[in-house]
């Protein structure tokens, strides 16, 4: 069995490059740094694919199923004497998958903006950030304990952070990227929580004995109730309040349409690919314990998985700027994934889901970063992030049109393309809960193709606008990415994924159920016409349909108002109503009966002023008063 | 004769200063200042040599090391102080009375000497009286200023009503134990409603000379007009005498009913404490000023008193001993200042460092004694004082005399941030001062310093005070 | 001469080398040297220490010295260091030498300057090597005063009245400890012996807990009037806004801690079981004071305000670990005092720079100064992220060493207090990026900040001294939790035996 | 002819002295009579101790010392006391113990 020792560079190298470019890049010409990124993603990528072939086929498996493997471990701080924080990389099915996927897209990303960012000021600081995020998602994937991920979780929202107000002297984007990372920050501080009932029940960070399903962590976990539920449960409603936060579930995603100010490849890296399904990683990771004592909470993964996909899809319909479509498209893919995990049971036919949510990550990565890309390489080329700006632009830009048109396609879930495998993977886990479950994805899945096609046909067919100058292809260093891509969007759906990646190890049957997947791609095919009909050519017909829906309508365009009301809260309550009286607090009352202590002695002396009236009779007067108000005193108290 | 000879001492000098002053013509008058000076020096010197202690006279004279040690105190104050009024003497208008000044201080030295090693009523009287008559001459020493004459009246009247009071008191002492003897007084008192009258009246004569609160209102009247290195004699040598005096007393004479003056002393000092607090925050005049701080301090003194134990004794005069040294370090910084320019208010002082800093920071080292600040001596004699009170577990009292620290910070801090934070445009200028007010300052600076960390001054002062409990 | 004395005599020797050089440059110099002799003897004693406890010595202090002073009551010259003094040694080291170095343009009575700055870090170091409870006391009182001058004479904008308050409201706080010490000195041997100050022989001795009861109020106030408990924390803000840079940096990074440590080795450590008695309402006030500082720093224009009020919110939690009463909580405290130490330093330091820049302290009158001056600017993000509690800083380390173990107290009370805490550090997440968004980010609003110049020299050697510290913790703390849990092991021994079986 | 005047007659007679000077100190105007009031006081004093010494302790004489020298230091004090009163009148042109407030509060 080999020594994985160096699976620790995988993580080691961009985090290396980080600081050379972080200090010594702008001494060296800008596009240095860029090569410097992209080779040491490049070794990652090659180092990790390696890695994956090791490990699915040279690793001996026992009863046929996958083991957990710890390739490297050190003790990096020891809190009580049962736990102890440790740094070091665990081998597992999910984890070299995701291993895989950030490796690639992270090379694509860096390959892509050498191109993309030509020109921009803030070069090196840009691929240093890049760098540093990787570092930071590998390291989130390889973790051992629930804690190190906790760590490198931090670590990916302060890299989003950077990158997201990278444009700096942008207001939007360091708004922007503030509500980032306050939003993220807040969901972590559920995520502590969880982590600290978690730990403080079971007595440990490690994964392995955590989610051991005959471990002493799920057998004896349950304990104490706690308002009504137990304290597992409430462990895991936190972590997953985690990993709502960070994945743009519902009450958490006000951050993801407004982290579209942050340039383009870097929304394609972390707001499409990786960052966003760290997230449905942390719940897979922790899918046993989901699974065996915490139920409920796996119940409120679904419910909160399918409303946030629905709900997403509802407001993508509605947006015109480009980047913000595929934002709410991601939230709903990524809604979908957490609905998959939702329903799922563990074992061998019961995992259907797991796989199904893990295959649709694998697939959902490559598209959605070649949508992200290639728009990026529309904007680049349009100079202009709305819709209704472009039009008739497929004779422009030739190759970006059909990988764009690939990638709506595999989103769209049509057959011979990835996409359509893992949703129907998906809808079939969908169907084995509950009907109404099914027609929930069945309804989600038509309203993905309408919004993918309405953006497809908005721009590259339509009335041509007047560019002041004539749009131009991506240069080369731009489009070979998209074309890798696209092969990967082609490709990735035939993998029999289902033979490496499941949720105990053991491989599992991949089946194509027609009476599924029928439904799933006719559904498709009908959004993908309807989107056709409206915006194939110049028609009048969505304002109709849109003036028809009236007050709906506008609410979805406004994004139902939910940033209105964070904003409200934050701003107005938080801000005007807490922080404002304790400031005031602070000033007036604390600190003021301090200076009343000093005000009243001041006082108290100035009266008392006249006692020293410079009388000479006076001061006999006391004295002989003084003299005989003692001597009367203490007579009175001592003779009885 | 060689028990006596502290006094003896000092009245041979005495004599010998008259002399040298009758045989000095009129402009040369200065000439004595240089003998004078050497002679207390000497007579410090010969004190500190260890001789014989005894009773005489029939038990109406006596000492014993701890009383020895409390004159060689004195003498140093006595010493400090003669230094520091050399440039205030040679000023024009005390020209002609230099030897007079010189003549009558010792004379009040002796008086206390006397009244520190009575053995009756009747010594500690005359004592007494010595003291202070003498005393209201000097408060009236600057024949051409108001205030002066106003001090000496208002120092002399009341100092005559306590004695009045005071001898009203030992009359019914007399009349009820039927003798005036110290030892046995005490064997005879009890607690019988005319003895607690004696006490008290008694009490009320000494509270005045220590300037206790309801007793006190004639101090500030009479520091402030006084001349000030009278001032400071008054505030450290005369009150350093009557606490020493009063404790004794308090120890041997009045020990049977130790219970009812220890609580008249806890009223008396916190009501000292507060009330000098609370007056001394005001004040602008800085002759006014150290003379209600020096009125707050008596209160922190009766902390030690109120320790009724050998713990008690010695922290009292090793407090009175920094006392000395940390005042006299802060009035020998106001006399040069008001012999040199005149100027007597705090407002004045704006500004001092950046002109003459040596004198800004004696000041500061010597009022940051006073509020019992470390590394200076202050501090350990503030700390020791709380742990007496602490033996008697009065922590209450404690912590009322701690919080009054803090406000005697507070005012002392002031005139800290008169001479380093603010600035003014028309401050003191440079001014050298002479030899003999920098010998005095080094002297206060080094006691400042040297007896806080020098242990052995502390444990020398409680192997003497074993005998008196 | 043993290696702690010399914790004193180095300053003391400098001091005396400023007294005797002459212009400006030399007395910087001599300053400098002095204290980097002091940095150099830290970490020499931290080696020492490491390599003593390698070496098996698990004795309770390690390089004790005991000098009698004053025998009638028993007052030693008793010094000795754990591994949590030998930590704190090493933060205050670290601190006063980039202090120094902050503060290499004071013009006005330099000399002054430095001479009562290094007079004040001499109380501080005294203050943690003593175990003698009357040296101990006497070093914290050497540590407040020097503040009135600095403050006073050197600082900016209502100096006198803050110099004035502060000094007073910590002369209080001195006050009630004065209080409690006497209270211990005169329990400490209820068999009858030799009354005694020293603290290990205090610590052998059981105190009744009526009397117990009785100080404990006294000596936890008095250290926590320094350590920013709630009421009596309004010293902090106007302190620190109105001191000039090198003194707010020494103050809040290390006299802040003075109070923490002192709560821990003094009033905890001596009375056990009125810790565990009147425990409660002090975790309440520890409470607030942790939330009450960061909503209060999210409303503050001035950014000293801000930062004082964000050392009230991180001393509180100190604080509050230490009422929790478990071996990782309070080194957990510990490693918060270390990290929040050097990163207010680290703060102040840069408040200092770019005030000395723009000659304001207001953040919507700035804006954009990244672009001007990007080493101050990466900087003070680096600052606000290490305070954030991200992790690779020693923010991270201590936050979450208090977290784990403030959650091994089961009952409710406890729990509601920690979840309060713990969602603190969104708050401080919200009023760190809004200073860094208005202030560093965005566009420049004001056009004659254009050609400000970016840090000089010695800045940089400040500012990475303090970077390195924290960055060092953060990336490695194990050698440095291990020292201080080690440190804490006859402490939690007596609160086990002390806690109530309840 | 002493013996038929019990004790408690004199001390009667010397509180009521005192009390009279007492009240002559705090009411008078004028500097000398309040000299004279404390004159009054101190000799108050001397009847209390000649008369204990008299009729309580006759076989030693300590009242009797006590008296003698308290009317010496009595004297004294007088003479030191009207010396000031001159200083005053020489400065103030008036001896009105009212007018003499120049320093207070």
């Amino acid at each position: 069995m080999i020594n994985f020792g160096f699976t620790v560079w995988i993580v080691l190298i961009p985090l290396i490059i980080f600081v050379l470019v972080g200090f010594f890049g702008n001494r060296f010409k800008p596009v240095v740094s860029g090569i410097v990124g992209t080779s040491g993603l490049f070794v990652s990528m090659a180092l990790s694919y390696y890695t994956a072939y090791q490990y699915f086929f040279n690793v001996p498996r026992v009863g046929d199923a996958f083991q957990k493997l710890i390739a490297y471990n050190t003790v990096w701080l020891r809190l009580t004497e049962k736990l102890h924080i440790d740094l070091g990389v665990l081998l597992d099915p999910i984890s070299v998958m995701m291993l895989i996927v950030i490796t690639t897209v992270s090379f694509m990303v860096h390959l892509y903006s050498i191109g993309y960012m030509k020109g921009e000021k803030g070069y090196e600081r840009f691929f240093s950030f890049l760098s540093l995020f990787s570092f930071s998602m590998l390291g989130l994937v390889i973790a051992t304990n629930i804690f190190q991920m906790y760590i490198f979780w931090e670590l990916v929202g302060v890299s989003s952070y950077l990158l997201i107000g990278f444009y700096y002297t942008k207001d939007t984007a360091v708004a922007a990227s503030k509500k980032a990372f306050i939003v993220t920050r807040f969901a972590d501080v559920g995520f502590l929580i969880g982590i600290l009932i978690l730990s403080f029940t079971t007595g440990t960070f490690d994964f392995i004995t955590l989610t051991d399903p005959n471990g002493t962590a799920i057998t004896q976990g349950g304990g104490i109730m706690f308002l009504g539920l137990s304290t597992m449960t409430w462990s895991m409603i936190f972590v997953f309040m985690g990993g709502a936060g960070k994945s743009a579930m519902f009450p958490l995603h006000i951050w993801l349409p407004d982290a579209m100010e942050g340039p383009t490849p870097v929304s394609a890296l972390i707001h499409a690919a990786t960052m966003v399904v760290a997230g449905v990683y942390l719940v897979a990771r922790m899918f046993p314990i989901f699974h065996f004592s915490a139920p409920v909470a796996l119940d409120v993964v679904m419910y909160v998985g399918a409303f946030s996909s629905i709900f997403a899809a509802v407001i993508a319909c509605t947006q015109f700027d480009i980047k913000r479509v595929l934002a709410y498209s991601t939230m709903s893919q990524i809604g979908l994934m957490m609905f998959a995990l939702g329903v799922s049971g563990y074992g061998e036919e019961a995992g259907l889901g797991f796989m199904a949510s893990m295959f649709h990550l694998f697939t959902h990565a490559f598209f959605k970063a070649l949508l992200f890309l290639g728009a990026g390489a529309i904007i680049h080329a349009v100079h202009s992030n709305y819709m209704n700006e472009m039009g008739g632009l497929r004779k422009h830009l030739p190759i970006t049109h059909i990988t764009f048109l690939i990638a709506c396609l595999s989103i769209a879930g049509i057959p011979p393309l990835a996409g359509f495998f893992s949703k129907d993977e998906i809808l079939a886990a969908g169907h084995e809960k509950s009907l109404f479950l099914f027609i929930l994805g069945l309804t989600i899945s038509a309203l993905t193709a309408f919004y993918m096609f309405r953006l497809y046909f908005s721009i590259f067919w339509g009335k041509e606008q007047n560019y002041h100058h004539t749009p131009h292809e991506a240069p080369k260093v731009m489009t070979i990415p998209l074309m890798l891509l696209a092969l990967g969007a082609i490709f990735a759906g035939l993998l029999p994924f289902a033979s490496f990646v499941t949720s105990d190890g053991k491989p599992l049957a991949m089946h194509i159920d027609l009476a599924i997947a029928i439904p799933a791609v006719l559904v498709g095919v009908f959004g993908a016409l309807t989107a056709m009909v409206f915006y194939r050519k110049e028609t009048n017909i969505p304002e109709k349909i849109s003036t028809a829906l009236g007050g709906f309508y506008r609410a979805a365009f406004r994004k139902f108002y939910m940033d209105e009301l964070y904003l409200f809260i934050t701003r107005k309550i938080i801000f005007n109503y807490v922080s404002r009286p304790i400031a005031w607090f602070d000033r007036h009352i604390v600190d003021g009966s301090m200076n009343g202590v000093s005000y009243v002695t001041n006082e108290v002396s100035t009266r008392i002023k006249s006692f020293q009236s410079g009388q000479l009779q006076q001061y006999a007067w006391v004295f002989v008063t003084g003299a005989v108000a003692l001597a009367l005193a203490f007579i009175y108290l001592w003779t009885n | 004769m060689l028990i006596m000879r502290h006094e003896l001492l000092l009245v041979a000098i005495t004599v010998i200063l008259l002399l040298v002053e009758i045989f000095l013509p009129q402009d040369k008058k200065h000439k004595i200042i240089l003998p004078a000076i050497l002679l207390m020096a000497l007579v410090t010197i010969i004190g500190f040599i260890p001789g014989p202690t005894g009773v005489l006279f029939g038990g109406m004279y006596g000492t014993s090391p701890l009383i020895l040690l409390m004159k060689n105190i004195l003498n140093i104050g006595v010493l400090i102080i003669f230094t520091q009024s050399v440039s205030w003497l040679k000023l024009e208008e005390q020209k002609e009375k230099i030897g007079e000044y010189f003549v009558i201080l010792l004379s009040t030295l002796i008086g206390m000497d006397y009244m520190i090693s009575s053995g009756d009523f009747l010594m500690f009287y005359l004592g007494l009286e010595l003291a202070t008559i003498p005393l209201a001459t000097l408060a009236a020493f600057e024949r051409f200023k108001e205030k002066s004459a106003e001090a000496g009246v208002k120092l002399i009247f009341t100092s005559a009503l306590s004695s009045g009071i005071l001898l009203y008191g030992l009359s019914m002492i007399y009349g009820t134990t039927g003798t005036v003897y110290f030892p046995e007084v005490s064997a005879a008192y009890a607690s019988a409603p005319l003895q607690i009258l004696a006490f008290i009246f008694f009490f009320a004569g000494m509270a005045f000379k220590i300037s206790l609160v309801p007793f006190h209102l004639w101090a500030a009247d009479v520091y402030e007009g006084a001349p000030i290195n009278v001032t400071s004699y008054l505030s450290v040598i005369s009150k350093g005498a009557a606490v020493f005096i009063f404790m004794i007393i308090l120890y041997t004479v009045f020990n049977k009913i130790a219970l009812m003056w220890r609580d008249v002393i806890y009223v008396i000092s916190i009501l000292t404490m507060t009330l000098g607090n609370l007056f001394a925050m005001r004040q602008r005049n800085i002759k006014r000023f150290l003379a209600f701080s020096s009125i707050a301090q008596a209160g922190f003194i009766l902390l030690g008193i109120i320790g009724q134990s050998q713990l008690g004794m010695t922290t009292v005069v090793y407090f009175v001993l920094v006392y000395i040294f940390s005042n006299l370090g802060a009035f020998g910084v106001a006399a040069i200042i008001s012999s040199k320019t005149g100027k007597e208010s705090i407002d004045d002082y704006d500004g001092l460092y950046r002109t003459n800093p040596m004198l800004s920071l004696t000041m500061m080292l010597a009022l940051f004694s006073l509020a019992g600040i470390p590394p200076v001596a202050g501090f350990f004699g503030k700390f020791f004082l709380f742990t007496a009170a602490a033996k008697q577990g009065m922590y209450i009292l404690v912590f009322i005399a701690v919080l009054n620290t803090i406000i005697s910070l507070y005012y002392y801090l002031l005139v800290v941030k008169a001479m380093f934070l603010n600035q003014s445009d028309r401050p003191i200028t440079y001014f050298k001062s002479d030899v003999y007010t920098k010998l005095g300052l080094a002297m206060c600076i080094a006691g400042i310093i040297i007896i806080g960390f020098a242990s052995p001054v502390y444990e020398f002062i409680l192997k003497l005070s074993y005998g008196l409990y | 001469m043993d290696i702690l004395t010399l914790f004193i005599v180095i300053p003391v020797l400098t001091i005396i080398g400023i007294v005797f050089s002459k212009d400006h440059k030399q007395v910087k110099w001599t300053a400098a040297i002095g204290m980097g002799l002091q940095l150099i003897a830290a970490a020499t004693l931290i080696i020492l220490f490491l390599m003593e406890r390698k070496a098996g010595n698990m004795a309770e202090m390690l390089f004790v010295k005991d000098l009698v002073w004053f025998p009638s009551l028993n007052i030693h010259y008793l010094i000795g260091v754990d591994g949590v003094s030998v930590a704190m040694i090493g933060l205050t080291a670290i601190v006063i030498f980039a202090g120094i170095f902050a503060s290499w343009e004071v013009e006005e009575l330099h000399k002054e300057f430095f001479i009562t700055l290094i007079l004040l870090s001499t109380g501080v170091f005294g203050f943690f090597i003593s175990l003698d409870l009357f040296t101990l006391f006497l070093f914290y009182e050497i540590a407040v005063i020097p503040m009135y001058l600095l403050i006073g004479i050197w600082g900016s904008g209502p100096r006198e009245y803050s110099a004035m308050k502060l000094t007073l409201m910590l002369m209080g706080g001195s006050a009630l400890i004065l209080v409690g010490l006497l209270g211990l000195y005169f329990n400490s041997n209820p068999s009858g012996g030799q009354l005694t100050f020293s603290l290990l022989a205090i610590s052998k001795v059981h105190i009744p807990v009526e009397i117990q009861k009785f100080f404990f109020p006294f000596l936890f106030i008095g250290f926590g009037v320094l350590g920013a408990l709630f009421p009596f924390h309004t010293w902090s803000p106007d302190g620190h806004a109105s001191a000039p840079t090198a003194v707010s940096m020494l103050h809040a990074g290390v006299l802040m801690k003075l109070g923490g440590y002192g709560c821990f080795r003094v009033a905890v450590f001596l009375l056990p079981e009125a810790a565990h008695e009147l425990g409660w309402i002090f975790i309440i006030l520890t409470t607030i004071s942790v939330i009450y500082g960061a909503l209060g720093a999210v409303w503050q224009k001035d950014l000293k305000y801000i930062n004082a009020y964000s050392s009230v919110s991180h001393c509180g939690m100190v604080l509050f670990a230490i009422l929790m009463f478990n071996k990782t909580a309070m080194t957990g405290a510990v490693l918060q005092m270390i990290s929040h130490g050097i990163m207010t330093a680290l703060f102040f330091a840069l408040i200092g720079m770019i005030y000395g820049r723009t000659h304001t302290r207001y953040i919507n009158e700035m804006g954009g100064l990244m672009k001007v001056m990007p080493f101050l600017g990466v900087a003070y993000v680096i600052g606000g992220l290490a305070s954030l509690g991200l992790p690779g800083f020693s923010g991270f380390v201590a936050e979450m060493t208090i977290f784990v173990g403030a959650f091994q107290n089961v009952d409710t009370f406890h729990r509601v207090a920690t979840i309060i805490v713990v969602s603190s550090i969104v708050v401080t997440a919200v009023y760190i990026l809004r200073v860094v968004g208005i202030l560093l980010l965005g566009k420049i609003n004001n056009e004659h900040y254009e050609h400000l110049g970016d840090a000089k020299w010695y800045e940089r050697v400040s500012t990475g001294v303090l970077i390195f510290g924290i960055t060092a913790i953060g990336l490695a703390p194990l050698w440095l939790s291990e020292m201080i849990s080690g440190g804490l092991g006859p402490i939690i021994q007596r609160l086990l035996m002390a806690s109530p079986i309840h | 002819m002493f013996e038929g005047v019990p004790l408690t007659w004199f001390l009667i007679v010397a509180t009521l002295m005192f009390f009279i000077g007492i009240y002559g100190f705090l009411v008078r105007k004028n500097l000398i009579t309040i000299l004279m009031s404390l004159e009054l006081i101190l000799n108050s004093v001397n009847i209390n101790f000649v008369a204990f010494n008299k009729l309580l302790y006759p076989q030693h004489l300590e009242g009797m010392f006590f008296t003698v020298f308290i009317i010496a230091v009595a004297a004294a004090e007088a003479s030191v006391a009207i010396a000031i009163i001159i200083n005053i009148y020489r400065r103030l042109v008036n001896i009105d113990v009212e007018k003499m407030e120049e320093m207070k509060y």
